[in-house]
């Protein structure tokens, strides 16, 4: 019954993956369910022992960008690519190799599998590109894949190296027009859609952004997977924190529970 | 409704008690509103193996609540402002309750803000077998009084107890507000109206400001303030209740481990409920009946009901 | 007792506040308890550079404190039970008020267990010209009421502000009990009985267990809850009592750095006192007049006072 | 005026000394107070940055074990020779060399100077020993000082090495008998006395130990200096969360500000 029970992780690495982005490597022993592109853990900076939690409190989501072997062979690696924006994420930011962490996952819905599989567009900007690395591993095996990022600068791409690594088209756009095209990345996006069949969007970013991709998918009746942030509590559905609207008079969604990922059109855009 | 005997031979006797009519397997319970109906915890915990929990509160229809933001963390707390979401009385019966192991105690809870409301959502309860036991939510706002809680006033609490016990068959339990002056006050209108135990406490009403948008954090303005900031605020209360009343304490606030438990139950609560440690770790409840077995085998408790109110009194009083 | 006119090429203008009829050099005091009678936090704090401090609470006659232990640490707060301990009123003056620098701003905290004791306290400072404002400690004992504080019953406080106005020339505050079912009531109390501002709040009464003793932290029992803990509560509070009064609100509780105090103003606070975080860094107040002062900088604030009370309406309210 | 703001300081190192004791070496810059044996700092496990002081919430009260020049020269490096008891402890233990912490200090009132300098015996227990080094390093180079450690292991007695470097008479007692005599360090001290001339008794350690030195003083009529530990808030005197009793009816004496150093007869010894 008591399948994903709370755990204690370890600390591989912890570094710099260049534009204020950090990666942490952390080791989980035991049994582990196998995660689905898109989905996210709950992870606390301490380790489960009787001091824990009470700085900062609540664990923080974070999207699986990448699972590993271990070196031992049982277990699994997590990578969770992370930015510092407060006291969660600086806490992070602090941890050494060695140190333990909690680790609660892997939850929630991840990407739907695109329909026909002819091509598929994926489109990320911030650490929102963190739900999509896997995503498109798994998609460029097996169609046509085109990976759009964007950021402020070149160097704050979140992970363009690993994206480079995967066999896809990779198209990045800056705001300062210091690499690929000069703008946002939802300028691609348009064009983008133009040059190729494409049976499924795929976005994670700002909502403003995740709002634009949205429209433009909606306008060619092509379905897009967005995957949606908001703030947690519990990760698991228990606390209702994290209700996103899902329009006038339809109630809410749970984002760890029913999302992260959405299907666009059943959200309510005009609230978000 | 049902009252429940708990057994099973892996059970811990040291820790079994009784509490309001029930005969519990250990003291630690799960708060409404941390648990959801119990069963999206079932792969965190064994259901079996706590004491019982506290379903999320229940209004007659189904409710949706506050819009986001919803929650937002303070130091060693949260604020929350989830407000009435909530599946609905008829809908927690059928859907919800047939899926929770037989062998888990379910207490259900309820609000409204009208003391009707209250009393036909206990009478459908009360009725259900697998409910062991009604919890009463006093932190809700009386429309009627211009959203001062129930559970803010003496009187207008007198009432809804008095109301909904007769109209409620098994275990009655009410749930206090904190924001009183007195709240022995309040354990003893509950006491007088005829509950079978009261839960001290439900969360602190504070507020925390966003800085750059100049407005609170929560959406609907105030919350509710839960986790480990509210703890001594919670053990003074159960401590101040436990003078005032003979009916069993429920304790709850800030409880995170097992000390934390001890605490309570030293103060005199019989049995605690466990909030916001369930977000932190979804296997909190778990791990606190280990935690507690553990307290009770090194000491020598043969029964964790000899330490219930067992708190020395102050040195000044002793020297 | 002397209106001040705070002055100095120094001072930046737009951090000056007209508060309860003082001109304070910047909104951040240091509150009663945590500042002792200023002298010891020369060392670490320039008198000259913070608004001014509310010093410890002074009884008629010296008094002794209780027995240790009186602090412990909570979650992200304390809990402390000082009680009484003071040099008392004629020391205050005769030996440590002379000694603070002249351009420091001198309140003076009273208090006492009968009305009779706090009118005689408050008639002998106001005489005092280094004296500029008097704030009543509302959180004590009233002995007739058996143990119910002063701030915790709408009567009895009235009747103190009451008749201590009439024995106070000078500006007057009362510095609320958080211990209540409704604070705004107290408020309102103060303001109809002459109170010139009130200080919004004192700790929340609280308790914490020993567990290896099986007894409260505290030689004395219960305690008072201070720090990061309290600060949603207090910003509640006093975003309560600003909606009631007119009167000026010093916020007060859990405040460590500019962005609290900054919460605090856009909840209505004229000013604010820094309690604990005194003890936490003892150059907590001028780090945050510091604080604030960059935040008026960075976000082109001619003066403070505009901030105060302006609280966006909660999302709900505009959508 | 505003002479010992609170200061960062820079962790240098943090070594086991032996027997669950470790040694933190903190560098601060710029001016600092010289300070006198038995003086003690604030000590707050983490940076004075705007994340500060949630957790632990309190500064810790710690002895100045040892103060050494910085190699530039300027400000001072610190030595805090603690043991693991509870959160704040456990947080100074997890410090790495180059993170930083928060002090103030020097605080309080050191030990005396014996009177005529004949003789001088230091007896410490447990953690109390840190207070007593630099004053036994000081004393032993003015008069003929003996220093009595006592600990349940040989290996427990904190900073022995230290001790023996200095050019004095070091005896020790453990309770298991592992080193020195088989016992408590109190019982060495009436033999002592008998042995040597002795203006001054000092000593820091258990409640228990320095009430039984403080009789054994007594008796021989021989001035005794203790330094006392107590839970403590600010350290500097405004809480008065610090206060013990001077005795029925003489009030009480603030441990941060009076103390900690105390001539044991101003002490009321049956409260504390
Ligand atoms: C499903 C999911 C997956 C995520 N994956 C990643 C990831 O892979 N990498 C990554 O760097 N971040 C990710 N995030 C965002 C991450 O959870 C937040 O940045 C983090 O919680 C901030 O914590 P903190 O303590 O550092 O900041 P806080 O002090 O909590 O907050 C700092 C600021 O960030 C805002 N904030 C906090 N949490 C969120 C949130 N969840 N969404 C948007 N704003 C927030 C706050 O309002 C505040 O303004 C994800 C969020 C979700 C919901
Ligand atoms: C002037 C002075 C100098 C000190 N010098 C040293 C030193 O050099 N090295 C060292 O290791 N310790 C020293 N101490 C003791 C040290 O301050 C405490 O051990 C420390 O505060 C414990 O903090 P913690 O968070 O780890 O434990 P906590 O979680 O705060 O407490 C753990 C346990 O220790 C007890 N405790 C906490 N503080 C004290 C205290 N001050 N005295 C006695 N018991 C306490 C608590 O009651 C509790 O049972 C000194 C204390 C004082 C007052
Ligand atoms: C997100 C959230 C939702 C809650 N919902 C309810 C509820 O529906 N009914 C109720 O009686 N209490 C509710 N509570 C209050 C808790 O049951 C509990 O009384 C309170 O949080 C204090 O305990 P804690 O500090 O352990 O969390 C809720 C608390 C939180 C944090
Ligand atoms: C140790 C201690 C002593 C205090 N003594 C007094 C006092 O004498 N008079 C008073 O009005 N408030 C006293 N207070 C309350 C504070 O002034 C303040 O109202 C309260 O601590 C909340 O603010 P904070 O969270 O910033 O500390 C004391 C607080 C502490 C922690
Ligand atoms: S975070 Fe708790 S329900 Fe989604
Ligand atoms: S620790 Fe605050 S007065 Fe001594």
């Amino acid at each position: 019954m008591t399948s994903r029970p709370s755990r204690t992780c370890t600390v591989l690495s912890n570094e710099s993956m260049g534009g204020g982005n950090f990666c942490l490597r952390l080791e989980i022993s035991g049994e582990w369910a196998r995660s689905s592109p898109g989905q996210f853990v709950m992870l606390s900076p301490v380790a489960p022992s009787q001091f824990c939690f009470s700085d900062p409190l609540l664990p923080r989501p974070m999207a699986i960008y990448r699972t590993d072997a271990t070196s031992s062979g049982s277990g699994i690696v997590i990578d969770v690519a992370y930015k510092v924006v407060g006291r969660g994420t600086a806490l992070m930011r602090a941890a050494l190799p060695g140190s333990l962490m909690t680790v609660v996952g892997p939850l929630g819905q991840g990407f739907t599998k695109p329909g026909d599989g002819i091509g598929a567009v994926l489109i990320g900007g911030g650490t929102g590109i963190a739900s999509l690395y896997e995503h498109a591993r798994i998609l460029s095996e097996h169609c046509r894949t085109v990976v759009l990022l964007g950021a402020n600068t070149a160097e704050m791409i979140l992970g363009r190296v690993d994206f480079e690594g995967l066999s896809l088209e990779l198209h990045v756009a800056t705001e300062d027009g210091s690499l690929g095209s000069h703008g946002l990345v939802t300028d691609l996006l348009p064009s983008t859609l133009e040059e190729m069949p494409c049976s499924h969007v795929y976005a994670c970013g700002p909502t403003s952004m995740m709002r634009e991709v949205a429209a433009i998918a909606a306008r060619r009746r092509i379905p897009c997977d967005v995957s949606i942030e908001n703030n947690m509590a519990c990760g698991i559905g228990v606390c209702l924190g994290c209700a996103i609207p899902l329009g006038e008079g339809k109630g809410f969604a749970l984002v760890c529970k029913d999302g992260p990922v959405f299907d666009c059109r059943t959200l309510g855009w005009e609230d978000c | 409704m049902g009252r429940l005997l708990m057994s099973g031979t892996v059970d811990a006797e040291c820790l079994m008690v009784d509490f309001a009519g029930l005969r519990l397997r250990n003291p630690v319970l799960a708060a409404s509103g941390t648990f959801g109906y119990g069963l999206e915890m079932q792969s965190y915990v064994d259901l079996e193996k706590i004491g019982g929990f506290v379903a999320k509160s229940l209004t007659l229809e189904p409710r949706y609540g506050n819009s986001p933001p919803r929650i937002a963390e303070v130091s060693s707390g949260m604020l929350n402002s989830i407000s009435l979401e909530n599946v609905g009385v008829e809908a927690f019966i059928r859907q919800k309750l047939p899926e929770v192991p037989q062998e888990a105690l379910v207490i259900a809870s309820v609000f409204g803000t009208e003391i009707a409301h209250y009393v036909e959502a206990c009478e459908r309860l009360s009725s259900e077998d697998r409910v062991a036991a009604i919890e009463i939510n006093a932190s809700c706002p009386h429309v009627k009084s211009g959203g001062i809680e129930f559970g803010q006033n003496a009187q207008i609490l007198g009432k809804l107890v008095g109301q909904v016990r007769s109209s409620t068959v098994g275990t009655l339990l009410v749930k206090l507000s904190p924001n009183v002056t007195d709240i022995a006050e309040m354990a003893r209108v509950c006491e007088a109206e005829g509950a079978d135990g009261i839960s001290v406490i439900n969360a602190l009403q504070a507020l925390d400001v966003d800085l750059k948008e100049r407005r609170s954090v929560l959406w609907n303005g105030l919350g509710g303030l839960s986790g480990p900031a509210i703890l001594p605020v919670a053990l003074r209360m159960v401590w101040q209740c436990f003078q005032a009343v003979s009916i069993p304490i429920c304790g709850i606030g800030g409880i995170s481990s097992a000390e934390d438990a001890l605490k309570f139950i030293l103060c005199g609560a019989q049995a605690i409920q466990v909030g916001t440690a369930n977000y932190l770790n979804p296997c909190s409840t778990e791990a606190i009946v280990g935690g507690l077995l553990d307290y009770c085998q090194e000491n020598r408790v043969g029964s964790i009901q000899d330490l219930v109110g067992c708190l020395q009194p102050p040195r000044w009083k002793v020297s």
